[in-house]
């Protein structure tokens, strides 16, 4: 639908500070136009604020984001898989299929293809379902379909493996692979190391609101610069 | 064809216009909306050109409205009367008063309970002048209430404070809501009580139906309704006296 | 108290002998009513989503006024739409003036703020649940306003009926603009008034009841159409 | 027109004169109106909560019954009350007729089912999201409805706000049991009705103004002292 | 607080069925005093379902749930930890203490108690934020000291872990098996299979509703009975 590239994205010195708390930043940063970034980090150290930041959900205190193409053109071409998924009060087809309306989509084809994205991330038979029924699994399943239905240009994924179980998780990569291969931008905040490893081509660690650490991949899991990057490796092996 | 004619709650309230109105439409083939309202309004809405004609009591205010060039002239149709309504028992005991004066002198002298209108109307204005006679000119005291409200409503609330009231005579017999409260006192003739029925000026608004409302004057004085009007009662009684000339 | 039990008696009467003034009152008060809910509903619903949907520096003040305005005296409103419609007044020349017509503008003033608090406040609870999708969906605002109209179809209704039972039970404003004018703008409360002052209880409590039968009747048909309280959440 | 403008520059000389007799019959109705008000809410909220808690068969039924109820027609409403507190009344010994106490028992009729009915929609959400938590909780339905009404206190004060308004301009009930008598149950809105019919549209339309920024008033105090529409969803 | 043991609760022939589908059941089982259930199982299979259903929550459609007190006694020493975190509308601290005020616990100790298990979950210094701002690991850790403050004799948790971090994992496993060794009987639903092979002692694997396989850890883990059973521990190793 967008044709223009929004990417490369500039974040320089960017803050979120609420209550008077620094929650985020300052982080500088740049986002290139291909990638798969995973972001990384203890619970609340900033992950879930750090991506809403960047897809421009969060009113910045200070410092600024630039896209390539200015805001509006560069708001439609993204999308956003919340770490709770957001259940609109309607069926899981019409969750899916909503983007595309909002799009000017009309409705048979809207449907048509949720019901193809459905299939994708295997809820083929759930379409009808109210979304507040589905299982957890099945809420951050839906929730994908309706983050890529409109083949954004860059996708922040925060957990959506978490309710995931071992099969539907090796879908999910398969699944990004392709996206990944389709030219769309990935980030990407997760808990599972074993999944970072095996997706990430770079990776952000973030503490205490923070860009700690940001490396390739195979630089940060094999030599990490700081003791708490290290310390977070470590301790996320616990068997 | 329909014509608006604002008359006051007493005159509504006496189930006259009920009778009047059938007749009009079949002797005229008029039909007559009626506006129900206090009596300064009723004057307002003829001044605004929003009614035909208007029929009320309060000669001062239709003097005035003719002056006003609001209305091109009053002619007077019938008159009814005020009585004085109280407490079965009369703890003032103005049953036997020689005249109206004397009666309100009695309940003040009592200082038994009196609700008032107190809304500007035609009859609040005769009981006002009803007190300036009989001398009781103070009336900032507690035994005299002041209901700012309509015929019926004022009705209402003296019959639920037991208290002594004027009204029209047709408002009195019409009203359901009786309570312990009998008619004390009527028949001096300063209580009398003349309607008059005025058009409004269709000079200063055109779209007023000057025509309609010449004719339903002229039927007003006619022998037909002198006939319907005097002949109309209620509990055997003749409530309103024709008296157009 | 025997009145009371009178007018229940003569209201069961007065609709078992389909007592033909009845019926045509009844009828006006739910013409105009209906009228002025839907033309309130169809400004009010999407106002008080918007309200929901947009931050602006006045919105604290606009939503207190227009919760005050929920208590527009009646009589006043009245006045006004009077005064405008007056044949002296700037609207005269449309003649509307002791009309259904004008008394379903006096409603409209009345009920629009009340349709709009309430959906309001029935809204901003559904738009805290949307609001990070529809904003990352980048959504327009009228687009956010319709999707909060549509699944909050629900709640809305309250609203609506609200704004319905508001309406079928006012008598200032429509006694002031409509006259109550026997056969042309009589409705049931402006009836109940008039029998009231006449000192006629019973009928006048004959005639509200079956005002608050008809309410409750248009609420029960309203909510089974709708099955509102039926299914769990939507 | 100017009738509009004559009662704004009305308005303004009552209120800067500090007109005796205004000042009476505005603390008069904020007086009536705030009693009717709480009494109401103490009733109502928690009977609105008390409906969103509970299931039982009836409940669509009742529901419907108290939206339609929020219309209950006020001049029935002053007529029933009329009828019982009058002398050959059941209430006839309190003498409570014609005073302001007469007044506000028939605002609280009024009032109570708007309360309920509107905070019932309003906590209604609220009772979704916390449902499973206070059921497994194993809370007492007492509990439940304790709980919804403090974390539910921003939106049950748009349902105490509702009736303020609907209070504050209410007429048709208040006048019968009242009385409107001067100086002893005269309100703002009894004053109003009283000079329309005496046709003096600007003093009506004065008081009507000073009725209005009265309740604005009072709507923008409480929000901002409870800051309702500031922070973010608490 | 309550004195009585309800356990063991029997399950018999129990049906959950909603919209005219089977979601559970008939599930028969016994939960007997001592012991710590893994419950797993694909996407949508009806873990929560089931747990909900043994808490009480739903409604059932055939058999029933017998403890060993009567229901109200049985309800007040039970705990649930839903998988989506529910957030009163308080502070984090208000939401801890929250289960101690209901039963008649005086509102200062209540908190201090709360300040007590916030600090063991690991939120010492945010218990004065509102819930909701907390992040997704922060909720979960919240969720937990809510359910475990009143000491429950038996407590269900649906996925507690899956928003938390590495380290936070661990200490939550420690936490457990603390509560474990107070005598709580654990009922825990996880898509982790290595976590569910460090806590298990008994592990049911539900498929299409049922309770396709009860068994104890080891058996389980080394040979599982039914190809469903073994799929699933292989799809989950992933690498
Ligand atoms: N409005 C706010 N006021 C105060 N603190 C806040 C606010 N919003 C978020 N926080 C805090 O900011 C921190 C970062 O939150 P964030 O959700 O970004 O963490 P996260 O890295 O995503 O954690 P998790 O892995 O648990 O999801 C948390 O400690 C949270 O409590
Ligand atoms: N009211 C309902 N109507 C129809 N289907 C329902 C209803 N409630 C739940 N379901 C379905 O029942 C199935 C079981 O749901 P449940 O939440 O128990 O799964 P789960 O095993 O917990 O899955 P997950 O691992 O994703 O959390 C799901 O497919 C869900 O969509
Ligand atoms: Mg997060
Ligand atoms: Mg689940």
């Amino acid at each position: 639908m967008v044709d223009l590239p929004i990417l490369p994205l500039t974040v320089t010195d960017a803050v979120v500070r609420r209550r008077g708390k620094v929650l985020v930043g300052p982080i500088s940063a740049e986002l290139e136009t291909d990638g798969l970034t995973i972001v990384m980090g203890p619970n609340g150290a900033g992950k879930t604020t750090l991506l809403r930041l960047l897809h421009g959900m969060e009113r910045v205190s200070k410092g600024q984001l630039t896209w390539r193409v200015p805001e509006p053109a560069a708001r439609a071409a993204q999308a956003f898989v919340f770490q709770t998924p957001i259940l609109m009060r309607r069926s899981a087809l019409d969750n899916v299929a909503y983007p595309l309306l909002v799009h000017g989509v009309a409705k048979t084809e809207a449907r048509a293809r949720a019901a193809g994205w459905l299939e994708k991330v295997g809820l083929a038979d759930s379409g009808s379902k109210p979304a507040h029924v589905l299982s957890g699994g099945e809420r951050q399943k839906m929730a994908l379909a309706r983050a890529l239905i409109r083949e954004p240009q860059i996708v922040f994924l925060d957990e959506p493996c978490a309710n995931l179980d071992g099969r539907a998780t090796r879908e999910f990569e398969d699944l990004l692979a392709e996206t990944r291969a389709e030219g769309t931008r990935i980030v990407m905040a997760t808990h599972d190391i074993g999944q970072a490893r095996r997706l990430a081509e770079d990776v952000w660690f973030i503490h205490h609101g923070r860009i700690h650490e940001a490396a390739p991949a195979e630089a940060f899991f094999a030599t990490p610069q700081t003791p708490e990057a290290r310390a977070f490796i470590q301790g996320d092996i616990v068997e | 064809e329909a014509m608006k004619m604002a008359v006051t709650t007493s005159f509504h309230n006496s189930g006259l216009a009920d009778v009047l109105l059938p007749e009009i439409k079949a002797d005229l083939g008029l039909e007559v909306h009626l506006l129900v309202v206090g009596t300064g309004q009723a004057i307002r809405l003829g001044e605004a050109g929003d009614v035909d004609a208007i029929l009320v009591h309060s000669k001062k205010a239709e003097d005035a409205f003719v002056a006003g060039g609001f209305g091109t002239h009053r002619t007077e149709i019938m008159y009814n009367d005020f009585v004085l309504i109280g407490p079965m028992e009369d703890p003032a005991k103005i049953a036997g008063a020689r005249s109206a004066a004397e009666a309100l002198g009695a309940i003040a002298a009592a200082e038994s309970q009196f609700v008032s209108r107190g809304d500007d109307s035609g009859t609040h204005k005769k009981e006002l002048s009803l007190w300036a006679v009989s001398g009781e000119v103070e009336r900032d005291v507690s035994w005299y209430r002041e209901v700012g409200a309509g015929m019926g409503a004022a009705l209402n609330t003296a019959s639920g404070m037991n208290a002594y009231i004027m009204s029209d005579r047709a408002s009195w017999l019409k009203f359901g809501n009786k309570g312990d409260l009998a008619l004390l006192f009527a028949g001096d003739p300063v209580l009398f009580n003349q309607y008059a029925y005025l058009p409004v000026n269709a000079d200063k608004h055109g779209h007023v139906r000057a025509g309609w409302a010449a004719k339903l004057e002229a039927w007003l004085v006619s022998a037909r309704a002198k006939e319907l009007i005097d002949g109309y009662q209620m509990n055997g009684e003749q409530l309103f006296t024709f008296n157009a000339k | 108290m025997n009145e009371i039990v009178e007018g229940l008696l003569k209201a069961g009467q007065l609709i078992l002998s389909l007592d033909a003034d009845l019926i045509e009152i009844s009828l006006r008060s739910l013409r105009v009513t209906l009228t002025a809910v839907l033309i309130s509903s169809v400004i009010g619903l999407p106002l008080g989503c918007w309200l929901a949907v947009r931050r602006f520096r006045f919105r604290r003040f606009v939503i207190a006024t227009l919760n005050a305005l929920m208590g527009l005296p009646p009589v006043v409103v009245g006045l006004i739409v009077y005064i405008l419609l007056s044949r002296s007044g700037p609207f005269g020349v449309f003649g509307l003036l002791f009309t259904p017509t004008a008394m379903i503008i006096a409603q409209v003033i009345i009920l629009t703020p009340l349709i709009a608090s309430i959906s309001h406040q029935a809204i901003r609870d559904l738009w805290a649940e949307y609001h990070d999708l529809l904003i990352s969906l980048n959504t327009t605002r009228r687009q956010r306003i319709a999707t909060l109209l549509w699944d909050g179809r629900r709640a809305l209704l309250t609203a609506a009926l609200a704004g319905f039972g508001r309406g079928i039970g006012e008598v200032g404003a429509i006694m002031i603009v409509g006259g109550n004018i026997d056969h042309a703008t009589r409705v049931l409360t402006t009836a109940i008034s008039l029998e009231t002052g006449k000192g006629n209880f019973a009928l006048a409590l004959a005639l509200g009841f079956v005002l608050i039968g008809l309410a409750v009747a248009v609420n029960l048909i309203i909510h089974s159409l709708s099955r509102t309280e039926r299914s769990g959440r939507w």
